[in-house]
């Protein structure tokens, strides 16, 4: 926004993941799958992109290569200007302090053997932040921040509704007072009446906070209202990146708006020409020559099937939207 | 009902099934009464445990017993009831004049046998047919829900087929004889939007095709809104409100119903400052209020909500029903359904 | 309704809630109870207050039950009875001996193992599982007799090198498990260091297994030391009920059953007691019905 | 083709699991092992006397040099004669295998057979009293020591003071009658100690197939039970059964013959590896350690190729 100096809070430039899959006699590598094939954006201190695609685009393993939970194959993760990929782990400590992890599965998030008050505590006791009477008082200004009560400090995740262990998730990853969070499906899991109160608490914590997130999705309704740009992801790739307004009211990507059209309309009487995407998506093991998107794509036209089509910003300078697609040449 | 001069296909009737749990026994659907007519397609709505799957599998006697068990109510269909039903009598409705598809597409089929294999056993048993005349008319089926090159895909293994493929294949599976019903339970829940839009579209069009009745059981209403006619909305394990579409997306009666429409995450064309939410949480149902099960959470309870369970009221001038003590008004004189 | 409704609300880790349910499986309490009678008799022969007298020369040869020796003397005229009393506390021995020490080799090779898996450390560690596995186990135990010069210790350190290898498979699958989940993502995302998160979050989660690998390694412990001890491999001073048995062999076939009896009656009972009491442990235990 | 690659890759990784047993056995038994130097000596031997027989045994030779030989000796299968009889020990195991194979294969197969056929029932009637009957009775049956059961069933069966039906102990088997009579007790025991373990494994796996999504789907279309069993359970869960069964074939013959060939004095595997432990006899106990080195990686190679029959998902990769 107010840019008083170039270096993003994150940026990530050409970043690769690729696992490898073997076989043959000596189990040699054979081919690799390119969970994420050569991502670059930017995210600004207190601003949120948010990644949508359908399963199996990379969007999760981007999010834990920038943590380092997964090992980039190549690229640059650079964190106020500095790269921390090949950085040793006793290296990472100070930024592992600033960015933090929610995940999508509330069940599986949270360690079933441990009470509330280690599971939030434990960030602070692993980076000897405070002394132990003000690690207890911090866990319940946490528990404050995320709505709920001291009362539950020494009772187990399994107690608890899948919203409330989402709570319990945040609060955790608000200990270290992180600059950035990476939220992974944060709200998939949960029933609908409860996901909006977790979208509305991410939102409070943006605001009040100024954390920078980083907020994975397949729902394009669900990142709307917590993101102020949004990366559309397939195979792999980013293939549209636009700041909110402009994705949901002019996407230009033919997959954009297939995954728009996609969605259920609660209105009945809502009568809409919808884009059938057919098919399926390719294997991320080999993925189709020229346009990722042109096995599927309606519009295709002969060129896609050959020619990669080059990220272009159809925006303006100040407010870009790029898009990588032959039919914006 | 009286305003309806047709008979009903299933005819649910104070449907109360119990689970015994570690911690006590829990009722899974609680006094559940519905109808559903030939050639209609309803809803059944409600989120995690509030008992829609329950229902679906009761109705072909599929409730893993024990800890299960129907303790009252009758489910009857085209006339004949089936609570109670003898195993082998329900054999012969299952798969054959009621078929069921289920959410996982990716655990539904057995991963040993070839989709084929699976498909014919189904036309021999219910049909008498012979296996190559059953593979021929599986091959015509998987043709019908779109499969591309069919001949081909069916000598594939389940494992061989993608996620989207493996729902049609169950579809299929599910019309080859020719059902009279269809139950869907959330058929698309663990698809991908784009091939969630390829099977609704997929299945809409084989309604109408089949002339069956489809019973859409799922937690997302705006999949309700574009396939259904009607929609039954549950909540821990009772019926909140029977209502056509128009109806229910317009003028929601039940204050769960409505709670529910507004934190449908939607694009919105301005984005809010907050979202709406429905405050608290589903109640256990090892611990249920004494009175409507919705009452902490709404905006309009009062005194008799905490103290008396609300009944589902008799149909109305427009078949709609709710159980509510304080129900949002009816909007006036709309288009008659 | 009612009932449902007046169920206690209890407060409640997962450790209490497996004690509750245990507490309610009437077979695995009587189990239990015989285990701790048992325990007991154990006890009360290491402190030797029990038994004692089971190296005794006292009666003539072979005699019948009587109320002085209730079940007969043997071939030199010791107490039988005593002798199976006695029995018990090296059973016990062994039995602990085992299966705390296997199950605890168990459960940190596998977890390392399990934890570094895709690695050449968990390659090397599923090797030498392998290759323990393949040894036919008489010959390694009698292998391991012969190398540690018939130190009393033998037959434990080859059991103990033996059934580890179990425990370590099934830790090592559960924590491959649980290393996928991400409650340890988080932990690595926090920045808690490996070892930290092997030995503080993903052990602590195969309790349950190691509870029960321990009482399964005990029985089976109890088991092959009666055989090796039959065959002259396992307990050589002292008493044990495979060298009753042992003795036996030899009387069976003269019409004299006491010494077989009394040493099979004895240890079916342990046994059995000890088998129901895993059982019932593990239906407690059980995650998928705990959680 | 596949099939023929994958085993020859499959046999070379195999390497590794013998090398690793024949170390550890060789080091165990043969370094550690007893020094045989005095038995073959007569009274008051000179050291030059006693520095021969050393030679003779090869224990002037260094480790490494040993431990080749030993390697040599199983890729020849020649492992020379045995120290106590001086019979060759690739002759001794030709004439005593066969023994063990005809004595233990009834009782291996009617155990799992048996096994299954009761875990089916079980399974079936899940919750029932015929299941909880089958399960009490498996975990008696598991409580009962080999031992006791062997002593048992000979006293039961073959002594004066039971029924005695079948010899007492010993094989001497001339004709298929004599077979019977000297395999049923043998047989009776195996079943009887078998059975309780591989009842409770084989119910466990069935149990865990039938709570399967693809079995509800196929009762959801009407399959009646005798075909979901036969398709949907049973054919599901080979895979496990298959594990079970094959990787226990090595350890049957040679572990589970021994307490039962040494008991009856049947003259088998079980019984020479029992007297070579007892009497130290180096080259019979390396044979025994190698081979079964070599049919455990037989076992992992069949497992393999038998998943790949069974199961359509696994490749052979």
């Amino acid at each position: 926004m107010s840019g008083q100096d170039n270096t993003a809070l994150l940026e990530v430039r050409d970043l690769k993941k690729f696992f490898p899959v073997r076989g043959g006699l000596l189990q040699r590598v054979v081919t690799q799958v390119r969970a994420v094939d050569g991502v670059s954006f930017k995210i600004d201190k207190g601003h949120t992109l948010g990644l949508v695609g359908e399963s199996g685009c990379g969007k999760s393993t981007l999010g834990r290569a920038i943590l380092r939970l997964h090992e980039p194959t190549s690229g640059q993760i650079l964190v106020d200007g500095q790269d921390i990929v090949g950085l040793q782990r006793s290296q990472l400590g100070v930024h592992r302090r600033r960015m933090q992890i929610i995940f999508q599965d509330p069940f599986a998030s949270l360690s079933p053997r441990r009470t509330v008050a280690q599971i939030i505590r434990e960030p602070l006791d692993v980076h000897g932040i405070g002394t132990s009477k003000e690690r207890e008082r911090r866990v319940i200004e946490l528990l404050a921040d995320v709505g709920m009560g001291a009362e539950i400090r020494d009772r187990y995740p399994h107690e608890f509704s899948g919203g409330q262990r989402q709570r319990i998730g945040i609060a955790r990853a608000l200990a270290l007072d992180p600059e950035f969070i990476v939220a992974d499906e944060p709200v998939s899991a949960l029933d609908v009446s409860v996901q909006s109160q977790v979208l509305n608490l991410i939102a409070e914590l943006k605001k009040k906070r100024g954390i920078a997130f980083l907020f994975i999705s397949h729902d394009l309704a669900v990142i709307q209202h917590v993101s102020d740009e949004i990366g559309v992801m397939y195979l792999g790739q980013i293939v549209e990146h636009a700041t909110v307004g402009d994705l949901y009211s002019e996407p230009k990507h033919p997959y954009t708006q297939a995954l728009m059209s996609a969605i259920p309309v609660p209105d009945p009487t809502a009568k809409r020409a919808r884009i059938v995407l057919e098919g399926d998506v390719p294997s991320p093991m080999n993925p189709p020559d020229g346009c990722l998107f042109h096995t599927r794509c309606p519009q295709t036209q002969d060129r896609c099937s050959t020619t990669v089509p080059a990220m272009v910003n159809v925006g303006s300078e100040t407010n870009p939207h790029r898009v990588a697609c032959h039919l914006q040449d | 009902m009286a305003d309806n001069k047709e008979t009903p296909l299933l005819s649910v009737q104070n449907l109360i099934i119990e689970f015994a749990t570690e911690n006590g026994v829990v009722r899974a659907t609680d006094n559940i009464s519905f109808d559903i007519f030939p050639n209609e397609t309803v809803g059944i709505v409600g989120e995690s445990g509030c008992g829609k799957t329950v229902t679906g599998l009761s109705i072909l006697g599929l409730i893993p017993s024990p800890p299960g068990r129907i303790v009252g109510g009758s489910i009857k269909f085209m006339g004949r009831e089936l609570v109670g039903l003898a195993e082998n009598e329900m054999r012969k409705i299952r798969g054959c004049r009621i078929s069921m598809i289920f959410q996982e597409p990716m655990t539904a089929l057995n991963p040993v046998f070839t989709v084929g294999n699976q498909m014919t056993d189904v036309l021999m048993r219910h049909h008498g047919l012979t296996r190559r005349q059953a593979r021929d008319s599986a091959i015509e089926m998987l043709a019908k829900v779109g499969i591309p090159a069919p001949a081909k895909r069916i000598d594939e293994y389940p494992h061989q087929l993608s996620g989207g493929m493996r729902q049609r294949v169950m579809i299929a599976m599910a019309l080859s004889c020719d059902p009279k019903l269809l139950i869907a339970d959330e058929p698309t829940t663990a698809l991908d939007v784009t091939t969630q839009a390829q099977v609704l579209e997929q299945i809409s069009k084989l309604q109408a095709e089949f002339h069956m009745a489809v019973v859409l059981i799922t937690h997302d209403l705006g999949v309700v809104a574009e396939t259904c006619r009607r929609a039954i909305v549950m909540y821990c394990g009772r019926i909140v409100e029977n209502t056509s579409i128009e109806h229910l997306f317009t003028n929601p009666r039940h204050p769960y119903a409505k709670g529910l429409l507004d934190s449908i995450p939607q694009i919105r064309s301005r984005r809010l400052e907050e979202l709406p939410i429905i405050p608290g949480r589903v109640p256990d149902l090892l611990h249920l209020p004494p009175g409507c099960r919705f009452a902490a959470r709404c905006p309009r309870a009062d005194e008799l909500c905490n103290e008396q369970i609300p009944t589902l009221s008799p149909a109305g001038t427009h078949a709609d029903r709710v159980a509510c003590h304080h129900p949002y008004a009816a909007e006036p004189a709309g288009p008659a359904s | 309704m009612n009932a449902v409704a007046t169920a206690v609300v209890r407060r409640e880790s997962l450790w209490s809630k497996a004690f509750y349910k245990f507490s309610r499986d009437r077979t695995g309490m009587i189990s239990l109870v015989f285990v701790l009678f048992y325990m007991l008799i154990a006890l009360g022969v290491t402190l030797g207050w029990l038994a004692s007298d089971w190296s005794d020369v006292q009666g003539g040869k072979w005699e019948g039950m009587s109320m002085t020796y209730w079940f007969g003397t043997n071939m030199i005229g010791q107490d039988i009875f005593s002798r199976a009393i006695y029995s018990t506390k090296t059973a016990f021995e062994v039995g602990l001996v085992v299966a705390l020490i296997a199950t605890a080799v168990g459960a940190v090779i596998g977890a390392i193992s399990g934890f570094f898996s895709g690695s050449w450390i968990d390659e090397v560690l599923l090797w030498l599982m392998g290759v323990l596995d393949s040894i036919p186990f008489y010959l390694f135990v009698a292998a391991i007799v012969f190398a540690m010069q018939e130190s009393p210790y033998a037959m434990h350190v080859a059991m103990i090198s033996t059934f580890w290898t179990g425990s370590s498979r099934l830790v090592r699958g559960e924590v491959i498990k649980l290393r996928g989940l991400e409650y340890v993502e988080a932990a690595h995302a926090i920045g808690v260091p490996e070892l930290t998160i092997i030995f503080r979050h993903i052990l602590p989660n195969t309790t349950h297994i190691l509870l029960v690998q321990a009482t399964i390694t005990f029985v089976a412990a109890i088991k092959s030391e009666v055989i090796l001890s039959f065959l002259g491999l396992g307990v050589k001073d002292g008493m044990s009920w495979g060298l009753m048995i042992a003795e036996s062999s030899q009387e069976v076939m003269a019409g004299f059953f006491n010494n077989f009896l009394a040493a099979s009656v004895l240890m079916f009972g342990l046994v059995m007691a000890f088998n129901m009491f895993s059982d019932a442990l593990q239906d407690a235990l059980d995650p998928r019905k705990v959680s | 083709m596949e099939i023929l690659q994958y085993s020859i890759r499959k046999l070379f990784s195999g390497i590794p699991l013998i090398l690793g047993v024949t170390f550890i056995s060789f080091v165990l038994m043969v370094y550690f092992g007893p020094d045989k130097t005095y038995e073959l000596l007569g009274k008051n031997p000179t050291p030059e006397e006693i520095a021969e027989v050393r030679v003779q045994l090869g224990y002037d030779q260094p480790f490494v040099v040993r431990y080749a030989d030993y390697l040599r000796e199983l890729a020849t299968l020649d492992f020379g004669n045995s120290d106590s009889t001086g019979e060759r020990v690739d002759a001794l195991l030709a004439r005593t295998i066969p023994v063990s194979l005809a004595l233990t294969a009834p009782g291996f197969v009617l155990g799992n057979v048996l096994g299954i056929l009761l875990a089916l029932f079980a399974a079936y009637y899940r919750s029932t009293w015929v299941d909880k009957t089958i399960m009490a009775s498996a975990v008696i049956g598991m409580s009962i020591s080999f031992l006791i059961v062997i002593i048992g069933f000979q006293i039961i069966f073959a002594s004066s003071y039971g029924l005695g039906w079948f010899p007492v102990r010993g094989w001497s088997v001339n004709s298929i009658g004599d077979y019977f009579s000297y395999v049923a007790v043998p047989t009776m025991a195996t079943v009887f100690v078998a059975l309780g373990y591989n009842t409770r494994f084989y119910r466990s796996v069935l149990v865990e197939e039938m709570t399967r999504d693809h079995v509800r789907t196929a009762k959801a279309f009407g399959v009646p039970p005798t075909k979901l069993f036969y398709k949907n359970i049973l054919k599901n869960s080979l895979i496990p059964i298959i594990t079970r069964i094959v990787f226990s074939i090595p350890l049957v013959i040679i572990s589970g013959s021994l307490l039962i060939e040494s008991y009856f004095g049947i003259p088998g595997v079980g019984k020479i590896t029992y007297d070579a432990i007892v009497s130290g006899d180096q080259p019979v106990l390396k044979a025994v350690v190698g081979l079964t080195a070599i049919l455990f990686v037989l076992a992992q190679l069949l497992t393999d190729i038998m998943y790949r029959a069974v199961d359509p998902r696994i490749t052979l990769k």
